[in-house]
Formats: C-alpha cells, sequence, structure tokens
C-alpha cells in the first residue's frame, strides 16, 4: 500500500474529527474580519427601509428548527428592521412541524423590546395545511383560511386583522424560508396579486433565488449566514450570524483543503497504476 | 365500456362543464367590478396553446404512434445494477422521495417503481421500500403487488418490503440509514422528490459500498447526488425516465408536449434579442411591444 | 442569556450528543433518541390538527354560528382519507385525495406558466441589469450573453425528442458545462448552508452549556 | 364507481380552480366558490397530518405484539406520541400543561427536546459534506472539473478570508463572482431548470386534471 492507497482508505471518522476541530477553534481563538455588502442584501436593505413608516409586513416562518441556525437571525434581523419603522406584522408559518411554535417565541421576543402589543401590532396566524392552497387563498380571504390565529383567538377580535383581509391590504411580504415555498410565495402571490417581496433564504435555496432576483420578482435577497450576516451589520444589530462567520472561514479552507487532497491522491493513485496518461 | 366511447363522455363533459362554468362565472357577478381579467389573456393563450400541445401528443401516442424519446443514459444502470444485487444476493433499496402523493416528483418515482419492481421480481432480488407517508405507502404497495404479478410471481412479493418508516425527515433519513448499515443493500435507489437528506443517504450508502443511482427534480440537492452516486438523472430526466421505461403513451405524449412548448420559448428569446438589437441600432422600434405581451399589463 | 435551567441544557446537550455518536456508528443511544424523536413528531402533528384544523376550522366556526355547518362536510372528507390504513376500504380515500390533488393541480397550470414561464422567458431576452447597479455597457453585454445562452443550453439539453447530435449535441454539450458551473456554485453555497448548522449547534453546546458551567 | 367519482372529482375542481384564475376572485361567483374549495383543500389536507400518528403507533404496536427485534425502541415510539399527543388536546383551562401555548408540555417537550434533536439531524450534514469533498468530489471528467472548480471559487467568494484573499489578485473579483457566476452562469441554468420544471408540473397538473394520470390512486 503506497501512501495515496492510504490516503484513499482513510476512515471517515478522522474527517469528521477535523471538521470538528475546525468548527470549535474559532470559538476559542476569535479573529473577526469584515463581511463586505452584496447587492442582493443592499436589496433587502433598500426595500424594507423605503416602506412607508406602518406599513402591513407579512413575515413567514416557513422554516423547520433543523435550519434555525442560518434563518433565525434573519427572522429576527427583520424584525428589528420593520418593529424599529412602526410596521405592523403578520406572521404565518406553511410549515407544520416546528413553524408556528418558532413564530410565536421568536416574534413575541423582539415584540417585548420594542413594547409592541399582540393584534394591534403584531399577529400570528399560525400554520394551516397545503401551502399551495394556503397562498392562492389567502388571495380571496384570509379569514376563510384562518378563521383564528395560532393561539385560537377568532381573528374578529384582532384590531390588526380588521383592516387586514386580503393581500390587497399587505403592503410587502417578507419571506425567511429554507424549502420551495419561497418559490410559490414568488409564483403564485407575487405574479397573481403584484405584493412585493423579499426573500431570506437558507444558502441550499439562494442559487435557485437568484433567478427571481433577475426577473425582478425579488427585490432582495438574503443567502444564508452570509446574507444574514450582511444584514445584521446594515441594521447595526450583530448578533450570531456575524460571530458564526469566522468558524466559517475556517472551515470552508478545511473542506477546500480536502477536496484538494482528495483529487491529488485520486490522480496520484491513478498514474502509478498506470491508468490515464 | 369500450375506449371511445369514454374518451367520447370525458370530452362532451369536459366542453359542457367548461361552457357552463364560465357562462356562469361571467354573468354571476356576486359584486360589482370586473369579472374577467383582460391582463391575463397572455396566460390564457399559453394555458391554451400549451394545453393543446400535451393533448395533441398524448392522443397521438395514444393511438399507438411512436414517438422518438432520447436514451437516458443512467437508466440502463437500474437493470445492472439489480443484476449485480442479485449476484451479491443483497437487497435493493428503494425510495421515491420524501414527498406526498401529491407531488410530481414522487409520482414519477412511484410509477418507476414498478418497472424496477418488474426486473426485481424476475431476478428474485429481495427489495425494500421505505415510505415516507401512508399514502406512498399504499400507493407503492399496490404497484409492487401488480409488478409482482405481472412478472408471474405474485407469492414472492412480501409485504413487508414496502415500509411505513416515520414521518419527520430526520427521523425518516435516520431510520433508512438504520436499514443501510444493517441489511447492506447492494443497490440505492432514490427516484423522486429529495432535499437536505440526499447527502445523509447517498454518504451512508457509500459508506455501505452500495451502488446508487439517483434522481431528482430539486436542482438544490443535484451537486450532492452527482458527487456521491454513480448514476443521477437530473431535473427533467427523471420524467422522462418514467416515460422512457414504462413506454406509457401518457407520459410520452406530456413530454413530447413540453418539448414543443420549449422549442418555442427559445424562439421566443431568440425572437426577443433580435429586436432587442435592432431597437438599439434604432432600426425598427417594436421591442417595447414585444415585451410587454408577456408581461401582465 | 439562555431562558432554559441547568437541567434543561443537560437535556437539550445530552440528545446533541446522542444524534452526534451517530458519526462513530449506529447505536443504541442513536437508536433510543431517535425512537423518542420519531414519537413526538407524530404527537406533534397530532396536536396541531386536533388544535388548528379539528377546532379552528371546523368545530370552533360551526359552535358560533350554524350557518357553518357545511365545514362537515371536508371533516368528513378528510375522516375518509383515514380508510387508506385499511385493506377493504381504502378506495374511500381517492375521493378526498382526488379533491385535494384536483384542485392543487388547478393552481399549478396557471401559477406555473403565468408566474414563472413568462417572466422568466421575458427577462431572459431583456437586457440584463448588472448586480450594483453599473452601467459599463460591456458588462451588461457580456452579462446578457452568458444569460441568453445559458438558458437556451439548458432547455435544449433537457430536450428529449432528438439525439444529443449536430447543433443539438453541442448545444447540449455546452449546456451541461453552464449546469456544472451552476451545480458548482450550488455546492460552494450549500457548504455554506450545513457548516452553517453545524456552527449553531458548536454555538450552542459551547455558548450556552459548557459556558452555563462558568455562570 | 371507484374510479369514476374520484376522477370527476379532480376533474370539477381542477377546472373552478383552472378558470377562476382568469377572473376576479372577489366579485364573480366562480372566484368564491374557488376561495370555498381552497379552505376545504385546507382543511382535508390538514386532517390527513394526523394519517402518520395512527400508521406509526399501529406498526409499533405490531412490532411489539410478535416480539420483533427491537421491540423496546417501539414502546418508547407509542410511549413519546401519547406523551406529546395526549395533554395538547386536553383544555388549557384545566390546567397550563395542557394545550399547545408557552408552558405545557407540548411546547416543553418540543422545545426542550425535538427541536435540538432536529437541528443536530441537520448539523451531521457539514461532517458528510466534508467526507464527501475528500472521497466523492473528483475532476474524473470536464464537467466535473468544471463543478468542482466553481465550487472552489465561489466558496472562497462566500467567506471573509477568502473574500480578502480574493481581492489580493483583484480588488473587483468577489464583485465579478457574483455578478459572473451567481447572476450569470447560475442564473441562467437555474431558469433553464425552473421554466423547464414549470412545464413539466403543468403538464403532469393538466393530465390529472383530465383524469389522464391516475398514479395519485394506486392501481387497482
Amino acid at each position: 500500500m503506497n501512501v495515496w492507497e492510504r490516503l484513499a482508505a482513510i476512515d471517515r471518522r478522522w474527517i469528521y474529527l477535523a471538521c470538528g476541530i475546525a468548527v470549535l477553534m474559532p470559538f476559542i481563538i476569535p479573529v473577526s474580519l469584515p463581511v463586505y455588502t452584496t447587492p442582493e442584501v443592499q436589496g433587502v436593505y433598500d426595500a424594507v427601509k423605503n416602506l412607508p413608516d406602518s406599513s402591513v409586513v407579512m413575515l413567514t416562518y416557513d422554516y423547520y428548527p433543523s435550519t434555525l441556525a442560518e434563518t433565525e437571525p434573519m427572522s429576527r434581523a427583520a424584525l428589528h428592521h420593520l418593529f424599529s419603522k412602526d410596521c405592523k406584522i403578520v406572521t404565518i408559518s406553511n410549515i407544520p412541524l416546528g413553524g408556528p411554535t418558532i413564530a410565536e417565541r421568536v416574534t413575541r421576543e423582539l415584540a417585548a423590546q420594542y413594547g409592541k402589543e399582540y393584534g394591534t401590532d403584531y399577529v400570528n396566524l399560525g400554520y394551516k395545511a397545503n401551502y399551495v392552497a394556503v397562498m392562492k387563498g389567502l388571495g380571496s380571504s384570509i379569514r376563510s383560511i384562518f378563521p383564528a390565529d395560532n393561539s385560537g383567538t377568532p381573528l374578529g377580535q384582532l384590531p390588526l386583522m380588521q383592516e387586514v383581509d386580503s393581500y390587497e391590504d399587505i403592503d410587502f411580504i417578507f419571506i425567511v424560508a429554507d424549502n420551495a415555498t419561497a418559490d410559490y410565495w414568488v409564483s403564485i402571490v407575487n405574479a397573481q396579486y403584484g405584493v412585493p417581496m423579499c426573500c431570506g433564504a437558507t444558502a441550499v435555496m439562494a442559487p435557485k433565488m437568484y433567478a427571481f432576483m433577475g426577473s425582478g420578482q425579488l427585490k432582495g435577497l438574503l443567502g444564508g449566514m452570509k446574507g444574514a450576516a450582511e444584514y445584521e451589520q446594515l441594521i447595526g444589530h450583530k448578533d450570531r450570524a456575524v460571530r458564526g462567520m469566522d468558524a466559517q472561514s475556517l472551515i470552508h479552507l478545511l473542506i477546500i483543503g480536502l477536496v484538494v487532497l482528495g483529487n491529488l491522491g485520486y490522480f496520484m493513485g491513478r498514474r502509478e497504476k498506470g491508468i490515464g496518461r | 365500456m369500450p375506449a371511445h366511447l369514454r374518451n367520447t363522455i370525458r370530452i362532451g363533459l369536459t366542453a359542457l362543464l367548461l361552457t357552463v362554468v364560465s357562462v356562469s362565472s361571467a354573468f354571476a357577478q356576486a359584486e360589482d367590478g370586473p369579472a374577467f381579467l383582460t391582463n391575463r389573456i397572455n396566460a390564457l393563450i399559453l394555458v391554451i396553446v400549451f394545453s393543446v400541445a400535451v393533448m395533441y401528443f398524448t392522443q397521438q401516442a395514444r393511438k399507438g404512434k411512436t414517438l422518438f424519446l432520447r436514451k437516458i443514459p443512467g437508466l440502463d444502470a437500474v437493470e445492472e445494477a439489480v443484476g449485480r444485487a442479485t449476484e451479491m444476493g443483497r437487497p435493493i433499496l428503494y425510495i421515491p422521495g420524501i414527498l406526498d402523493l401529491d407531488e410530481m416528483d414522487t409520482i414519477a418515482g412511484v410509477s418507476i417503481l414498478g418497472r424496477v419492481t418488474k426486473i426485481v421480481a424476475e431476478y428474485e432480488t429481495p427489495l425494500i421500500v421505505p415510505a415516507r407517508y401512508p399514502t406512498v405507502l399504499a400507493a407503492c404497495q399496490e404497484i409492487c403487488e401488480q409488478a409482482y404479478a405481472e412478472a408471474g410471481k405474485p407469492d414472492t412479493f412480501n409485504k413487508d418490503s414496502v415500509r411505513y418508516l416515520a414521518g419527520e425527515q430526520f427521523a425518516f433519513t435516520a431510520a433508512v440509514n438504520g436499514i443501510m448499515m444493517r441489511e447492506r443493500p447492494a443497490t440505492n435507489i432514490y427516484l423522486g422528490g429529495f432535499f437536505a437528506e440526499s447527502l445523509l443517504l447517498a454518504e451512508t450508502g457509500n459508506a455501505a459500498g452500495s451502488i446508487q443511482i439517483a434522481g431528482t427534480s430539486q436542482p438544490e440537492q443535484l451537486p450532492f447526488f452527482i458527487a456521491a452516486c454513480d448514476y443521477t438523472l437530473m431535473g427533467e430526466e427523471l420524467y422522462a425516465a418514467s416515460a422512457y421505461l414504462s413506454h406509457e403513451p401518457l407520459m410520452t405524449g406530456g413530454l413530447k408536449g413540453q418539448d414543443l412548448i420549449k422549442v418555442i420559448l427559445i424562439t421566443v428569446i431568440i425572437v426577443g434579442v433580435i429586436l432587442s438589437l435592432l431597437d438599439h441600432w434604432n432600426v425598427i422600434h417594436f421591442f417595447d411591444i414585444y415585451s410587454g405581451w408577456f408581461q401582465e399589463a | 442569556m439562555t431562558p432554559f435551567s441547568p437541567i434543561e441544557l443537560w437535556l437539550m446537550a445530552f440528545v446533541t450528543l446522542a444524534i452526534f455518536s451517530f458519526l462513530y456508528k449506529d447505536n443504541p443511544v442513536y437508536r433510543l433518541v431517535e425512537s423518542i424523536f420519531a414519537g413526538l413528531s407524530a404527537g406533534y402533528y397530532f396536536g396541531l390538527v386536533w388544535d388548528t384544523v379539528l377546532m379552528q376550522q371546523v368545530v370552533d366556526p360551526i359552535k358560533t354560528d350554524s350557518s357553518n355547518l357545511y365545514l362537515i362536510i371536508p371533516a368528513l372528507l378528510g375522516i375518509l382519507l383515514f380508510s387508506r390504513l385499511t385493506q377493504k376500504w381504502s378506495y374511500l380515500s381517492r375521493v378526498p385525495l382526488a379533491f385535494v390533488i384536483g384542485s392543487t393541480s388547478g393552481i399549478f397550470i396557471t401559477s406555473r406558466l403565468q408566474g414563472l414561464v413568462l417572466p422568466q422567458i421575458r427577462t431572459t431576452f431583456m437586457p440584463q441589469n448588472v448586480p450594483g447597479g453599473s452601467t459599463d455597457p460591456w458588462m451588461i453585454v457580456v452579462l446578457s450573453t452568458i444569460v441568453v445562452v445559458g438558458v437556451i443550453a439548458t432547455l435544449v439539453y433537457f430536450y428529449f425528442s432528438h439525439e444529443h447530435k449536430g447543433v443539438i449535441g453541442w448545444t447540449a454539450r455546452l449546456g451541461i458545462w453552464f449546469i456544472m458551473i451552476s451545480f458548482g456554485a450550488h455546492f460552494g453555497y450549500t457548504v455554506m448552508g450545513r457548516v452553517s448548522l453545524l456552527i449553531g449547534r458548536v454555538q450552542f453546546l459551547v455558548e450556552d452549556w459548557i459556558g452555563s458551567f462558568t455562570g | 364507481m371507484r374510479k369514476t367519482v374520484p376522477v370527476v372529482t379532480a376533474f370539477v375542481t381542477g377546472v373552478i380552480v383552472t378558470i377562476s384564475f382568469f377572473f376576479n376572485e372577489h366579485t364573480t361567483l366562480i372566484g368564491k366558490v374557488q376561495g370555498g374549495i381552497l379552505q376545504w383543500v385546507t382543511i382535508i389536507f390538514g386532517l390527513a397530518l394526523a394519517l402518520g400518528m395512527v400508521s406509526i403507533t399501529r406498526v409499533n404496536f405490531n412490532k411489539i405484539k410478535r416480539k420483533q427485534e427491537g421491540w423496546f425502541y417501539s414502546v418508547l415510539v407509542i410511549v413519546s406520541v401519547f406523551v406529546m399527543a395526549i395533554p395538547s388536546a386536553l383544555p388549557v383551562s384545566w390546567s397550563p400543561m395542557f394545550g399547545r401555548n408557552e408552558g405545557s408540555l407540548y411546547y416543553w417537550l418540543w422545545t426542550r427536546i425535538s427541536e435540538p434533536m432536529m437541528a443536530t439531524m441537520f448539523a451531521m450534514l457539514a461532517f458528510y459534506i466534508a467526507s464527501a469533498a475528500y472521497r466523492a468530489f473528483r475532476a474524473r471528467s470536464t464537467e466535473s472539473t468544471l463543478l468542482l472548480l466553481t465550487a472552489v471559487i465561489v466558496m472562497l467568494s462566500r467567506i471573509p478570508m477568502g473574500e480578502w484573499f480574493l481581492r489580493l489578485f483583484n480588488e473587483s473579483l468577489p464583485d465579478w463572482v457574483n455578478i459572473y457566476i451567481m447572476n450569470g452562469f447560475n442564473l441562467s441554468v437555474q431558469r433553464g431548470i425552473i421554466v423547464g420544471a414549470a412545464l413539466g408540473a403543468a403538464s403532469m397538473s393538466l393530465r390529472i386534471i383530465l383524469g389522464i394520470e391516475r398514479t395519485y390512486m394506486g392501481k387497482g
């Protein structure tokens, strides 16, 4: 067994260990490098900034607890930005597993910081099944799909919801999603009802969203933790996303190194076996 | 009931309902205001052209006309992989995605399962099909049973080979990973809607030394399938594979219809670019009107 | 800082590490938490359905206004879906299934064509806006060319009515190169996505859990 | 009968929803009917979410009954299902432990056990990606070389350290990566895929409405 074959046969658990160390290191020795702002994130910031004060904004919690690390900073930053402009916020979740619970927890915490009141300044609609039907149905009437909010209070008893009953009453939609729902917000709600929107997407979803940026259907895009960090920086509330960027640097370099090493081994192994050139 | 009669009834019913609904909706105004949205005429035209194209080719295919479809490279791999599993005496794992039965990916995955099961039944290779939704479970069970019957081996079908696993995405993945490590399938086939679990599945399969064939229409997962699997069906190739394998006239017809629309769309783009350049060079100014057709007024 | 009590933090750290133990190998502790997780997930769905669907969408509206009695019909249709679980009566579930699938298909046809195809095609033949607002004509020309060629080549790659030969062959070849570049970008982004989630857990373990030892 | 009724149901609902797209949904009858249909869909589909619970209980109950390998885990599954489900269905007025709000057992179990578990499941993917990068991600052909090179460049442009490194070569290099790779190559391919997939989905939907595609019903 030569060195390349031995390298190729390395147990994957050693790689896992290297990965674990790379992610832990920056917590012990932090190096704070600046994050540059990309035009896509600037687009989100400008779109929200240019909303008239007290606009009604729908904020979606279309994510599972599994992607909290990427999406929760986006929701928090959005809430900071929107509450500081006195916007009225209607939150909704198209994710059954955990979505409504996260919406309650995060929105209430931030609302308390800004002294906002449930029912007049913000409402959590919660979850209803089949997001395609929900998104389309909200165009007819929010109340026919959501007779009550997440905790069961009839919408008629909430002052904010007396003025809001379809997309016509909503000025802007801020999507935060970790799955295909963003696609449907664009293709159903933006295309048919013309509500302007921007999107905070996990890094996995972000490349697809560039097509919607290009077509002008999205006003801005937050792509993953980097996007969240840029947004946190723009609104001046540096938080977990900005702090996470250090660890990103190191582990990315590790992965790039692994790609190079793996391929080196692959080519050297082939050459020694006399395959290829 | 003979097929043509059924068709006639269906078409007649369609026409009747279309008329009744459109007429009634046009006149039955619940409130004042415009009824028909004229700004959506471009969409209406597209829907009509699209429907006619799809229906025309479907009709052609049904009449028994052979419509050409190009070969999908990764598909031959399926039979090869089943053969290998048989030689090794190890099972085949087939996952029709993690979406529910109302999603197109699952439908394609389930329909390819029918063809794969037939090969599996002929070779008498053990099969494992984990389903994430009860609806998918039921559909897979029925399709497998049918395939075993078609292969002439209805008795060899083991009902437990189609299994219901926990409903949550990662609970499901973990359970499938457990199966991979415990039962060591020789071949893993992932055809359907896959999300974050794609890499978890493909990596664990790699560790277990299985041959892997994957396909999904979710572009965000394809890089991993390409990286970790032996063969990958990208995007629409999944649907095309389903049509190609089953030689099903309906699927083939649908694909041919879509292909026609693609040709039209490519033409639209090229004409648009030319008009845009002519506009820029001050030859003719038709571009704004042209591009306006594709926009909701 | 954290809203959790020490016992809760220990519990959360335990389940976190128990799941991570799968990285080493499948083990009884992992299977234990996996089973609990599967059970809790199913239970979560039940609570959600009971409260937000059955109570909020059916029972409460009927209680407050008897003209809503028609809501019994969709509820019964929904219950019919449970016939899936039986052998003999499973065909009954087809009607509610057809209702759901039929109407979502109706949304699909129009929204896919009007909401995706039309705007995406239109903005392909329009001159592209350079992100960041640059008006350098060369940048616009280069970017617009890339977009037009890329869209056409990708569409041709997914064209199934012709073998990949001749003009179609090399356009499809170009298409696969474009696709691979895009997938490379996708891979790069996704690495960041997954790493973020690991960082999130490490933030919990280091800052919240271990951090609580030192006060 | 077993097939005709569902086919007609899918047809009628599908046609109404499709046609109503072209009409004002607030002022026309068809718009109102469509609104009603969508409301029903959310209810029917919502109830279906509970199917999983019935199913999982039954499967695990059978395992226990047959004393299959690992039946102990099945006991745990069933216990967890009921510990989570039953208190959530009891009225909050009886005890703050019931219901779904903050302070309930349901909320506690979810945020303290399920959330960290689910988040960790996803976090494992970082390790798997690292492993795939080393073991599976090979420059086997022109195509995979392109994929590989782009991945490395994009990864560098997305991290502060890499951005700093790229700026050593040219001050605008990270911007060019964003403009040409993300908004050029990537955008065009995503667009092609989106359009293609949209046509596929629309064609499948059309066939479902017209009763040609019946896979969703199962065979027989």
